[in-house]
């Protein structure tokens, strides 16, 4: 078992028509995930990489028995179509779009809570597991099947790493980018435990960067409950305060959120911390428990 | 952020009922006079430099006149300042209220919590950042039902006001949460909010309007902000771009990349000037919009860090040798660039045939781009 | 319920921005050329009585008229009419307008599913309830978080329509939504909805305020709605008070055990005439006041029927003897009683010294006022 | 077990330092209901029948453990009051405020879900299970412990009802008058499971009225799953359409809430249905499982 998915989860991509879309389902289903359904409003009944459009995701879901989707609607429209996925009983939610206001996000987190359901982002890389689906636009080629967990704040950054570990000759159980705004579905306490129970992953690599508190809560979750080694990066020592850094959520606002902090809650709870996003590969492969398989 | 001057900000208060003093905003002394007339300002009255910048009282941007003659003087004197490196433009013209005590009060985003957060406090007409987190009263609002009576209470009583008061913040209470939600607002802040007679009237206005709802708000499409100019330009483009106090550019593809770049870039000596996230883009003409945004922040130097993963590393050093072709020869910069990933060797080999320095380590190329700014300087 | 006449559900419709023919309300022929001017309606025109009841179509009170004078005398005509009981107080002259289709939609309350319920049909014009069901779509609506986009999409669909209409009807939908809440509005309906050229106007409006909402909306405090001058004046002194076609009157105390008494009323070949809910009261001076009203209404015979769990049978008893005391003679009416529970015994004492008829079977009693109300009949 | 009060519920009253709340305290009080705490704005500290006020459903959940509530705030605070009870973690509140608007109680409703928390009423008498507690208003002298269940719409209606089954020298489990409003907590269908399960429960004496299709619902409900034997009434058979008799529950809608309606779906699935409130005591005797202790 990997992560929140596996070789029996049927996506959904919402928007994939547009662009973004079409050219992810394709690298999804490339990646080894059954893509099962799109859907885009008006256009039903076309086809897209050779997967079925739907008017509705109630369509969708009832032809398909899709269980998760990957939203790529454009921000002004992102929370109606994940609420259409909630209401049509999808549990679980990719979003990559960026610029979804907050406020609208805070409508989509409770609400799909209260239907006991998930959302991955927004403005998120998604989730893959090497070998068995893929819910969002990492690239496929920097992955190999392994046993290292990666869970982070940032995309580009990531896919460096994730690179960098399978250059190193190892490899990675799932990894999970959670999105950098200020309101996020799923923060790093939420996947945290998820990492924790799943056999395959043997040590978690946490990508952090400055603005709020999801590092400082990460390191308390990780102080009390967590028995993986971490290895942990935070992204922004050097920004100023007062500015957001390309993601809405990387500020430092009023004095929290900085590096520092991030880095000292994490340092004191055991985390094995990296200077440089370059050393992360190397401090892996450093606690990475001998008996993982390469 | 879209930032509100506090008489934008009273501008919203004052369209959800929200108690305000009698005020007009003014652009000249000339306007001064009729000002107060039309308004129906008494004197004394309150002059304030309308700036983003906080500490306008201890800066000389607050004055206060009792008659039409010295409160042209103080708006003449404000609107020549140059407030925290911000020019004065406008300047709000206020009736001097007989004030019995000085409350805060704010509604934010816990984003831990994802909730909507209220705070008040007692000691208000201070920064809350230096107000003891005992005399703070928090509480967290769920967005459906919204802020309830109950939790209105719980404000009301951090106050410690009772009796007409107590009625009046608590009304308050519910206009500002309205404005909260329903102007997609990231802070809405009264400091201080001032006890008048039997009622709470908000002194001063902060409103932050959300940059991702702006689309939903298209009223406040003219606001400035404290975004420089070229952060202006940036933001119209649609490309994240902040100056910073160094003189060497970077561009990275991703917030957390760009961010990692400008940290291993300071480690290693180098002074950050610019911090340019390219995004997810693929595209060569925005690549090339975006290098030629940086030329005219005048780099000493520029550090280009692509990891290529969704985006291909030929398509952007495509963007990139069309942009230094286009660069005027007075806004040229030494440019170092490691592009790594998707097509990667194509790009490298466009980037070398253009001249271009193009290294693979991290390390070496950030050493290389302290080195080429270094020497400019 | 307060029912809102069609014009007073337009005000509505104007204030959330509903697309409406032009038009204006006069109360008599002389102002209709006026208003045929200031409001910019064009010939031919409508001319509509505004009562509540429907089918004003066949029944003569919708009129159309080419010129001023036409207009007059459909005005003059309509305000003479009596429909279905209801004086014609005002009559609504609007625009007549070129109507390609005639739709339906509404929101309303699903009891047993506790959710609003969006109902739209392309087949509008005509009662809904003579719809077929697969002619109509039915939504329900979560109120957090409302009435979002993929819903209204359903219910566009309902209708057949796209381009510019169906953007038309979306917007619509979302101004439907806010005035069912912010309105407290047990109903919104609008029957005919036209498509008229690219966009959708409301050619009907039918709006109903939650009776319980109704101290959040004072400004329909005025309205009359469909009660008879007692049932006003029973609301007024909050009795529930319902007149019907029969002559005995029944006074009872919850809603329950009232129906149930008229229930048994009615089985035994009574015909009620008015419903009368005490509810849970114990004072006296509140039952005197029922008996007064109730005597109003000159029934030909009056039953009581109480049963003592949290009232009291003695103070209702007392209440009841004071008011006998104070009916007018030409108003006086036989009086059977049935008082069971809480002090049974006093209050039986109580209206046999006062020479009041009480008797313990329920049945023994209804058979009692029967006979009554026929000796009198 | 009685269904869902029993010798251990804890009960907060919600405006004890009004008339109806004093009153009602008192009276539960007598009954051996475990009223704990009271709550009412700017009152705290005070006493009343002997029990401590709170300012807030906090602070008294927090000094008395309370777990259940009872209300009898006025309509137009009744909502803020239920909403304060569910965040401090009470997940049973017995709403006796009449003309609370169906808005508020919408959400009210789907609020308390989301958290897990049941309401009972609105505009209703509450729950009393004889011998062990009460919340609500019902009168304490109509009961007699024993082995029939009462649900109901009605208030009054519902006390001689009960009252006639004592006069038969039968008793109650538990009695729930649900409310007449148009939207209430807990329906037929919600409470009739309860009744299902709870031992003590041998038979269970149904009161509807006209309006709504809760009755109908409710026989859907006991014929595909009730096993005891129903006794059911339905007042309103006389009730002209379009006309609020009493509740506002109470109404014949465009054609939908009538009594025949309900008392047809009721007799379809072997309801023995009562065609006088009187006659009710008679048929509960009769089908009684001669099992069940008097």
């Amino acid at each position: 078992m990997s992560v929140l998915i596996d070789r029996d989860t049927r996506v959904l991509v919402q928007g994939i028509t547009g662009h973004q879309g079409t050219v992810h389902a394709r690298n999804m289903k490339a990646f080894g995930a059954q893509v099962v359904a799109g859907a885009t409003p008006g256009k039903g009944g076309q086809e897209v990489e050779g997967v079925p459009v739907f008017d509705s995701v109630e369509a969708a879901v009832r032809k398909t028995d899709a269980n998760a989707s990957c939203i790529f609607v454009p921000a002004p429209f992102a929370k109606d179509a994940y609420l259409e996925a909630v209401d049509a009983g999808i549990r679980l939610s990719v979003i990559v779009t960026e610029h979804i206001p907050f406020h609208d996000m805070l409508t989509m987190y409770h609400y799909g809570r209260s239907k006991g359901a998930r959302i991955i982002g927004p403005n998120c890389p998604g989730i893959a597991a090497p070998g068995k689906s893929k819910v969002g636009i990492i690239p496929n080629v920097v992955f190999r099947p392994g046993r290292v967990g990666v869970v982070s704040r940032s995309g580009t950054l990531t896919y460096e790493i994730v690179n960098g570990i399978k250059e190193k000759g190892l490899g990675q159980s799932t990894c999970l980018g959670l999105g950098g705004d200020p309101v996020v579905g799923t923060s790093f306490v939420d996947a945290l435990p998820l990492f924790e129970q799943d056999p395959e992953t043997d040590l978690v690599v946490l990508v952090g960067e400055i603005g709020g508190t999801a590092e400082e809560d990460a390191a308390e979750y990780i102080g009390r409950h967590f028995t993986k080694p971490v290895v942990a990066y935070v992204a922004g020592r050097s920004a100023p305060p007062g500015k957001r850094m390309g993601h809405a959520g990387a500020i430092i606002a009023r004095g929290k959120g900085t590096a520092d902090s991030k880095l000292s809650a994490l340092r004191a709870v055991g985390a094995h911390v990296a200077k440089f996003p370059y050393e992360i590969p190397d401090l892996v492969a450093q606690f990475l428990p001998k008996s993982s398989a390469p | 952020m879209v930032k509100l001057a506090e008489w934008r900000g009273k501008e919203i208060f004052r369209k959800y009922g929200v108690p305000l003093p009698r005020g007009q905003v003014v652009r000249s002394p000339a306007e001064v006079a009729g000002a107060l007339q039309s308004a129906g300002i008494p004197l004394p009255c309150v002059i304030k430099a309308q700036v983003l910048a906080g500490g306008r009282g201890k800066g000389g941007a607050v004055r206060f006149a009792s008659t039409v003659a010295e409160a042209e003087e103080a708006t003449r004197a404000i609107l020549a300042l140059e407030f925290k490196g911000e020019k004065v433009r406008e300047v709000l013209i206020e009736e001097k209220l007989p004030i019995a005590r000085e409350l805060y009060v704010s509604l934010t985003l816990d984003r831990s919590r994802r909730l909507p957060l209220a705070m008040a406090s007692g000691q208000g007409g201070v920064e809350i950042e230096t107000v003891d987190e005992s005399a703070i009263t928090r509480v967290l609002i769920d967005p459906f039902p919204g802020l309830v009576g109950y939790e209105r209470r719980r404000l009301v009583q951090a106050f410690g006001v009772t009796g007409p008061v107590a009625k009046s913040v608590d009304d308050l209470l519910g206009r500002l949460w309205r404005i909260f939600v329903e102007e997609d607002a990231e802070l809405v802040e009264i400091n201080p909010l001032a006890v008048v007679g039997e009622r709470v009237v908000a002194l001063d206005a902060k409103v932050i309007i959300e940059d991702d709802a702006a689309f939903r708000h298209p009223e406040f499409g003219d606001v400035r902000d404290d975004r420089t100019p070229l952060e202006e330009i940036a933001r119209e483009k649609e490309i994240a771009f902040v100056q910073l106090d160094g003189n060497i550019g970077v561009i990275a593809n991703g917030a957390g990349l760009t961010m990692a770049t400008l940290d291993v870039l300071a480690e290693f000596g180098g002074k950050p000037g610019v911090f340019l996230d390219l995004g997810g883009t693929d595209d060569p003409k925005k690549v090339t919009e975006a290098f030629l945004l940086m030329a005219q922040a005048k780099p000493a130097a520029v550090f280009l860090n692509i990891f290529g993963g969704v985006t291909r590393c030929d398509t952007v050093a495509t963007g990139l040798v069309e942009a230094m072709r286009q660069v005027p020869d007075a806004e040229r910069f030494p440019l170092v660039a490691r592009i790594r990933g998707n097509n990667e060797a194509e790009g490298v080999a466009i980037l070398r045939s253009a001249g271009i320095t193009s290294l693979s380590d991290l390390k070496e190329s950030v050493q290389a781009v302290v080195a080429a700014a270094g020497g400019r300087a």
